[in-house]
Formats: structure tokens, sequence, C-alpha cells
């Protein structure tokens, strides 16, 4: 069954089809994997499926082969990979270079998303790791001639590809511990003793090698790159997908792998991915104020909520989890719409930009941006409120109330920036925006895919009982001792658990506060634009603000740096909380 | 022996690691990118190694030798096929991105950001 | 046999150490040669001889070819 | 960051890394003291299980087959990535290599070169078909066969002339080798999924131990992989070369943004 997915996606690399037909049979394959991935949730909501390659079953305990362990998780990751995927298909429809050449690679991409998400082993998972980095490197620049996106590339698949030598060094680690590649076998390996220097070591690369992927601080640089500049549709990509894979394989990896001996340590553990996931939250939510160009204010955009994520994440309970899975699926399905909205910036130099408007879609699009920032703030009843009502839950104590302030600022600084787009663009932007002669009030695809995308996004938080289907989906992912056992032929009975979600007034109330402080930072505060040269007073933003904007002009060295510094950071901070 | 094996993985991580972030030329970025990756090269082989075993083929050894690891091996393969193909790309990027610049510097920006 | 693959792995870290620091890129990509043969040895040396081959068609052919031919596109593009 | 600060972030941190890396590494076992379990249950099982000798290629293409058609899909998408990118832009025209800007002249190739690299074609050939149908028994398969095959090809350029020779190898067909070798091995696991019950089972016969036509499937895959290796390898070099050799543009490169960075 699973398989499937894979050899359907390679049928489209015979390429000799006109534009249309590769365009029609790309999005009939990304809707199959759609429709094969819903069957799949369906089939395995009961619990674990596990499908051993090449008929490899284990033998006394030992995995011969690979495995894919399939979990609703994992299956919710392959159909919104593949979701996200046809609206990038559609939205690709726009981009004139996107030839019969990126189709394939998308398909592949596709393809190497959802291995990721089912696999069971750690190597496959990185062999899938890199798959995902080299399709996109290949997508970024499809646009040959534009050297912003080809800087782009270059910058991402440098540092992506340290992040996954790092990953890789891990992995080693690991094997030679373990003596074995399944995450179920290694888990059980792992718990029999309690942490030393090698499993922190080895948990510290692999968790930085992922974190880089999702472009957590001070991991990030290559993000705002690439996403700024490549093509829309893998701009989409990028912040809907890969990002939250990265942050989805962290959890996979500590779940089955690392569990057991860490443990004893929980808090430090927690400490550290809540800690840089609050930093990213913080820096993406100031940053994106300060940005004129719209492409690179939405990667702030997503590197703050990316943040929001790895905190969900970092909560390392069921509930966090539960939102996490809820948030990411709303929140990069939300993201990707604006990338597929705002318009890509062209390089006009000399000439005032901001003479057309900076969204696509006229009318349309512009109430499209206007949900979508409603999304992003957490307006109820967007899937966002509900994930974000999980993740507030998930804290207790003193962090719930600081959890919360994070978040409704965060989200309001956030939702503001986008709106601002709109409004900004209206009261400032000198010509008024004239919409663009072909697309105006006329449903296009590229509009439908966004259009799809945020209201699938809202949707999500209206489904009846979703937020309890995920919570004992997440009791199950965490599970270690249920997961191994499934693995490896010795089913053990899961603990049953019927919690029901009941979030209260208090997350509602806090998103529709921040879409209201969001509306009322674009509307009001002049925190923009030095490009608006009616209030040069204002425009300049605060002088730490502009140092921290000074820090991300740099060059691939200055990520190579700070790679380093956050690696030795985090694998600093580990060692020392856990000797 | 152990110190020389791993030590010599860890220092190639760094050397390359530094070359990286000192870089004043793509071309040499990028090498210095296949540095770092012949560090994990080392270390996997390293990992699987038995002193006094044969190496996993057993044409025309008896089965029961003692052979070291094929697993990092294989590893090992998979990740030399994918390095290169990596690098290959990354100088294909370079290529362009000095055919539509003319400048082969990793840190030149684009003022581009600033104007918006 | 010890005493060998010690040697290997010295002279492995340190021309890999000259990959870095050479700066110039044609005599980086002729290092980068050797460095690949070097480790083709190691690889050898230490019963690995899947690896050892793969490197060394790859490491101490392939690779610094792609980096020459890239050089002498990049030598001829500046004027 | 100017370099210096950078530098400074660098070497401040890079130790601690450092320290923390050779931390965990000396929680590995002793150098030549591996005791991985997988490795060794594998050590003991390949041979009288599935009769392929090299053990290597046993996990890569048996055991742990998954890995290695990732592993194919990403040098495909490699290859698709540089073809994209050194392919001819729409600014950029064929041309003579005589006619470059820079004003070199490029010697005709020897008549030595030409006849030593067309001896060595056939030899070489023979080797790369040698290492890749022996794949399964002695050490080698279907990529390090595939890269040497690919060789082939490039002596022929260089024996050659570049530019003449390159309408003998079409890159579409090329093109239609690589892409068929990848489709192949999904062809073959799908055979396995139907003949046998799963994803690239095994499903010919075992053989005799020892024999080329041994292993089941193996090496069948070893030479398909062997194809598509050979055939991106060809593209990619090719692309390169095309770039080197071919391509001049019709227009300067833009000017640099800044012009204090201007190349001489």
């Amino acid at each position: 069954m699973v398989p499937l997915l894979v050899a359907v996606a390679v049928v489209v690399l015979r390429r000799h089809l006109s534009r249309r037909a590769t365009w029609m049979l790309t999005l009939a394959t990304s809707a199959a994997v759609v429709g094969l991935a819903a069957t799949l949730l369906v089939e395995v909501h009961g619990g674990l499926h596990v499908y051993w390659f090449g008929g490899w079953t284990p033998r006394h305990g030992v995995a011969l082969g690979v495995s894919f362990t399939v979990d609703p998780f994992g299956v919710l990751g392959a159909c919104f990979a593949g979701l996200l995927v046809s609206a990038v298909v559609l939205v690709a429809t726009r981009v004139e270079q996107f030839g019969a050449l990126a189709h394939a690679l998308l398909l592949v991409l596709l393809a190497a998303a959802v291995g990721f998400c089912l696999t069971g082993d750690l190597f496959n998972l990185f062999v899938f790791f890199e798959l995902m980095s080299v399709c996109t490197i290949a997508l970024i620049a499809v646009n040959t001639s534009d050297v912003r996106s080809l800087r782009g590339a270059l910058h991402f698949a440098i540092v992506n590809s340290i992040g996954a030598f790092f990953v890789l060094i891990g992995i080693a680690l690991l094997y030679a511990r373990t003596g074995a590649l399944n995450l179920a076998v290694m888990g059980q390996r792992l718990a029999a003793h309690p942490a030393d220097q090698l499993v922190v070591t080895a948990f510290a690369l692999i968790v930085v090698g992922f974190l880089v992927k999702a472009a957590i601080v001070p991991f990030h640089f290559w993000l705002v790159d690439a996403a700024t500049a490549a093509p829309a549709p893998v701009a989409m990509l990028m912040v809907g997908l890969l990002d939250t894979l990265g942050l989805y394989a962290i959890a996979r990896v500590y779940w089955t792998v690392f569990s057991g001996p860490l443990h004893a340590h929980l808090a430090l553990v927690q400490s550290v991915l809540i800690g840089a996931g609050v930093a990213t939250a913080i820096l993406g939510a100031l940053l994106c104020l300060v940005q004129p160009l719209a492409t690179r204010r939405l990667a702030f955009v997503s590197i703050s909520h990316s943040g929001l994520a790895l905190i969900a994440i970092g909560l390392l309970n069921p509930i966090g989890l539960a939102g996490f899975g809820i948030y990411a699926c709303a929140d990069g399905a939300t993201k990707a719409a604006l990338f597929s909205l705002v318009r890509a910036p062209r390089r006009t130099r000399g000439r005032e930009p901001g003479s057309s408007p900076g969204w696509h879609g006229g009318r349309v699009g512009a109430a499209l941006v206007v949900l979508a920032a409603a999304g992003l703030a957490g307006l109820p009843p967007g899937g966002t409120y509900l994930a974000k009502g999980l993740l507030e839950d998930g804290a207790s104590g003193w962090g719930r109330v600081l959890l919360g302030g994070l978040v409704l600022v965060v989200s309001a600084l956030t939702a503001g920036a986008v709106l601002h787009l709109l409004i900004g663009r209206r009261a400032g932007g000198g010509t008024a925006p004239a919409a663009e002669p072909a697309a105006t009030g006329r449903w296009s695809w590229p509009l439908l895919a966004a259009a799809g995308l945020i209201g699938g996004a809202f949707v999500l938080g209206v489904v009846p009982g979703l937020g309890a289907h995920s919570l004992s989906a997440a009791t199950r992912f965490e599970d270690r001792p249920v997961y191994a056992g499934t693995v490896l032929g010795v089913p053990r009975p899961a603990s049953p658990t019927s919690r029901e979600v009941d979030l209260g007034v208090v997350p509602a109330l806090l998103g529709v506060a921040a879409t209201a402080a969001g509306w009322g930072l674009a509307r009001y505060r002049p925190f923009d634009s030095s490009r608006d040269r009616r209030r040069p007073v204002g425009a300049a933003p605060p002088v730490p603000l502009r140092r921290l904007q000074q820090l991300h002009r740099g060059g691939i060295g200055d990520s190579a740096a700070w790679l380093t510094f956050g690696t030795a950071t985090i694998g600093a901070v580990l060692a020392l909380g856990i000797r | 022996m152990s110190i020389l094996a791993y030590g010599v993985a860890a220092w190639l991580l760094l050397v390359g690691l530094w070359g990286i972030v000192n870089s004043r030329n793509l071309v040499h970025q990028v090498i210095c990118v296949s540095v770092v990756q012949a560090s994990t090269y080392v270390l996997l082989v390293a990992v699987g190694y038995r002193s006094g075993a044969v190496a996993p083929v057993f044409s025309g050894v008896r089965v029961g030798t003692i052979a070291v690891d094929p697993v990092v091996q294989a590893l090992c393969l998979t990740d030399v096929v994918v390095g290169t193909t990596v690098t290959a790309l990354l100088l294909a990027l370079v290529v362009q991105w000095h055919k539509r610049t003319g400048s082969l510097d990793p840190d030149q920006v684009d003022d581009l950001d600033e104007q918006g | 046999m010890n005493v060998f693959v010690g040697l290997a792995l010295v002279l492995v870290g340190v021309v890999g150490s000259l990959v870095v620091v050479i700066q110039d890129p044609l005599r980086q990509a002729l290092t980068v040669s050797l460095f690949g043969i070097l480790l083709g040895i190691v690889f050898f040396a230490v019963q690995a001889p899947d690896v050892a081959l793969s490197e060394i068609v790859v490491g101490a052919v392939a690779l610094p070819l792609m980096i020459l031919l890239a050089l002498a596109k990049l030598r001829g593009g500046v004027r | 960051m100017t370099p210096r600060t950078r530098r400074l972030l660098f070497l401040a941190s890079a130790p601690v890394l450092g320290i923390v890396v050779v931390a965990g590494l000396v929680g590995l076992p002793r150098f030549g003291h591996s005791t991985a379990q997988y490795g060794r249950v594998l050590n003991a099982v390949s041979v009288p299980e599935r009769h392929i000798t090299d053990v290597v290629t046993a996990v890569n293409f048996d055991y742990r087959g998954v890995d290695t058609m990732g592993e194919e899909f990403i040098f495909f998408a490699a290859v698709a990535g540089v073809v994209l990118l050194l392919g001819t832009q729409a600014d950029e025209s064929p041309g003579h290599v005589e006619d470059a800007a820079t004003g070199r002249w490029v010697p005709p190739t020897s008549d030595a070169v030409r006849v030593l690299g067309l001896a060595l074609v056939g030899p070489t050939v023979l080797f790369a078909i040698y290492v890749i149908a022996h794949g399964h028994l002695t050490p080698g398969g279907g990529f390090q066969g595939g890269v040497v095959l690919a060789t082939a090809v490039l002596l022929v350029y260089l024996a050659g002339e570049y530019q003449h020779l390159h309408g003998l190898y079409p890159d579409r067909a090329i093109e239609g080798l690589e892409a068929g070798g990848a489709a192949a091995y999904v062809a073959l696991g799908i055979a396995g999924l139907a003949l046998s019950g799963s994803f690239l089972a095994n499903w010919a016969p075992l053989g005799k131990l020892g024999h080329l036509n041994s292993a089941g499937i193996v090496p069948i895959l070893n030479v398909v992989v062997g194809a598509e290796i050979a055939a991106g390898f060809v593209l990619l070099l090719s692309a390169f070369l095309h770039q080197t050799l071919i391509l001049r543009r019709h227009v300067r490169p833009p000017a640099p943004v800044d012009p204090h960075r201007r190349q001489p």
C-alpha cells in the first residue's frame, strides 16, 4: 500500500509530455497521494501499522531491513504534504519557468516527504531528508537567471548540508552504541542505560540538524535568503512543508529513540527546546515589523511561527504535541497561502517599487490576505485557535500565563505585519492599488489554491472531536514501549486514553484579542517603511532592531558561524545539565 | 589508535567548518563542504572496524570468519554518492551565479533587500 | 598494519587541513584529488573495499574533474 | 557581520563544539572493537540465505534496498538540477572555442592523445561492466562501475573534440537512460510487491553461491543502478564541459552590485 505512493509519483518521471499534460498528471498524482494517505489514516486509526520492505521481518529482536512504521501522526503529515503539493502545483501555473523537469522534481519531493513521515528507520529518515533537500535546491534555482534565487539556493544548500552531516554523525554515534538503525530497536537498547555523553552528543547533533531545516534561531538565516528569493511555489514548500517536517522529525526521534534515557532530564530538554522556540518566535515577530520587502517579511513571520510550533513540541507532553499537529497543518497552510498571494520582488533598480499592489488577485486576493492574517492570529474558529488553545493547555502554572502572553504578543505582531501589507500600501504606497487587469476579481488557479489552503486551515478548527482525536494520536505517538513492541512483533495493549478537550473561553478571547491588536497595529502604528517618504522621522526602526536586521545581511559564512555557535550552545547546555 | 581515528573525524569536521566560515571564494567554500562530509565517511567506517577482521566479502573466505561491519560501509557508500551529487549541484550553482554576477564572493549582498 | 592505518589517518587529517587552508581553487582541486586517494587508502586499510573503490573513482577523479571544469569556465568568464 | 566578528564568533564556539563532539566520541567502543549486532547478524546470514558474497552489496540492495532507491533519486534530482542550471540559457548561444573572448587559442588534440584515448575506451568499458556484473560477489557494484563507465565516455570526448562528438550522444537518449534506470528500480520493487508480497522483495531464483547469475534480483538492480549512474555522470560532466567549451554569452554580465567588489 504505502510504496505505491512512491511508485505513482515516479511514473511521471517520463517527461516527454506537453506542459498541460504534465501539469494534469502532477496534480492527479499529488491528489492521489492525498487520497491514499486519507485511506491510510482511516486504516491506522486503531494503532500502528508496520511494513517491512523486502519482507525482512525482524528476527530475535534484530531488525534486518527497513520498516515503515505508520501511525496517525505520520500519515497526517503525509496527507498534509500531498495537499500542499497539490496547491503548489496549482500556483505553479503562474510561474513560467516551472517546466516538466520542475514538476518531476516536485513529485520526487512529495515522495520524499511521504517517506520521511512514515519511515521507522533512522538512516532511511536521513536519506529522505537529503532527498528533500536536493529537490528543494534544484527547485529554488529553477529560475536560473535570477541572481537572488541562485544565492538563496546556495545558502540553503550549504547550510542544510552541514545540518545533514550533523545528523549523520549522530547516527554513526548511535549505531556504534546500539548496533541498530531501526528507531524502535535503538530506543529499546538505549533505554537500558542512563544517558551518558555519547547519547547527549548524538541527541544534540541530530536535533540541530533538524532545527536547521525548521529554520529555528540561530539556524534561520538561510530561510530569510531562500524564501525571499525563491519562486512562490517553492517558497510555499519551504515555509509550509520543510520546516514542519523538520520539527516533526525532532518529535519522532525524541519519542522513539531518546525518551528512555533522557526522560530523567525532561526539564532540561524541555527548557532547551522551548528556549530556542521562544527566541525564534520573538525574533521573528520583531524583525517582520521592519522588513519593507513583502516576501522577506513573510519569511520572518513564518520563522516566528515555527518557533511557536517548536514550543508546542518542546512541552514534551501529549497535549503540546496534539497542538503541534493541528498547528503545523493549519499554520503551514496559511503561511504557504500567503506566499502564493504576495507578489515576489522583481529586480527593478532605480524605479520606485510599490506601483502595483503587493498581492495577486485584486480584491479577492486582498480578502484572502486578511483572512490569512486572522488565521495567523488565531481567530476562532480557525485551526490555529484550536492549536494554540492546546498549546497553552499543555503548560501549567506560571508557564501557562507566560506562554499565553507570548503567543498573544507574537500572534498580534505577525498578524499586524501581514495586514500592514495591505493597509500600508493603500495608505502610503503613493499610487492607488491598480489591480492587474488580467486577474481582477476572477478566480484563477493560484487564487483557488490559496483560498483552499486558508479555508482548510479554518475548517480544521471546527471539525468535531479533532482535538480529542489528535490528543489520543499524540499519546500513542509518545508511547515508546508500545511503539517498540509493535515494530518488533510483540504487541502490547496501548493504555486507553479518552480525554475530552475543553479549552474554555480564554484561547478564544486571546485569539480575538490578537486579531484586534494586529489590526490596530497595522492600522495606526507607523512602524514601517523606510520607503514611506512622507514619514521620514518615524520611519527608521529603533537602533537595536536595526542592529538585529544588520545581522541578517551577512553571507553564507555568517550562517555557518552561527550554526557552529548554536550547536555548541545546545550541546554544551545539554552536556552540562546532564552531567 | 582510537583517539587517532575518531580524532581525525572530529578534526576534519572543525577544519571544514572553519573553511566554510572564512571562505572568500565560493568554489573554495563548496570544497570545504566536501571536507566536512569526509569527516562523516571517516567516522562511519571507523565505527565499524574490527582489528584483525577481514573485509565483509566472503568470496574465497570461509563463512564465519570475523569480518568488519558491512552496515556502516553500506551507509558510507550511500553517503559518498549523496555527497558527490550535492557537490556537483553546488558547483553548478556557483558557475551560474558567477555567470550572472561576475563575482565569486560568498558574502556579496544584494542591496535589493534594503530598498524593497 | 595498525601503524599503516595510523599513518594514513594522520595524512588524511593533514591533507584535509591543507585543502581548507589553500585559498587558490586551482591548487585546491589538485589537493582534493590527493585527499580522495588518501581517503581511499584509509578505507582499504580498514577493510572497506567497496567504499574505497567508490571514494577513489569519485573523490580522486570525478570530483576534481568537475571542479577543474567549473574553474575553467569561471576563468574564461572573468574579463 | 564583519569577517573579524564572524571569525571571533566561530573561534569562540568551535572549541566548545569540538569538546562536545569529542566527549561524545569517547563513549564509542575503542577503534577496532566494533560490536554492532546488526552488522554481525548480517555477516552471518547473508551468504547462506541470499547467496551474496559481498555483504555490503547485500545491505545496499537487499536488506536496505529502500535506502538505495532514495539514493538513486537524490542522484536523479541532483542531475536534473545541474542540467537545469547549466543548460543553454536564453541569452547564450553555442559558439566555437576559437572565438572565445579571452582570446585563448585552443590547441587541437594531438594524435597521440587520440590514439591512447581510443585505445583505453575498450578496456575501461570492459572493466566497468565487470565491476557492475560482479557487484554481488566482489567489491564494487552499480555505483562504482557506473562512474567508470562514464569515464569511458569521457575518454571518447577527450580523444575527439567535444563539439563534434557531442552530436553523437543525443542528450535525450542519455536522459532517458537515466530516468529509465531510476524508474526500473521502482519497477523491480513493484515486481517484488506483486510476486513476493512486499516491495523490493526478491523474486528471482537465488542461484548457486558464487556464480554470476546468483543472488536473485540483486545483480539486476546493480545493472539498473549502473546504467543510471553512468548516464547521470555523463550528463553531469557534459553539462560542465558544455559550459566550459561551447557557451558564450552575447551580453556581458550585469555589473556587480557593489563596484568595489568587482573582479579584475
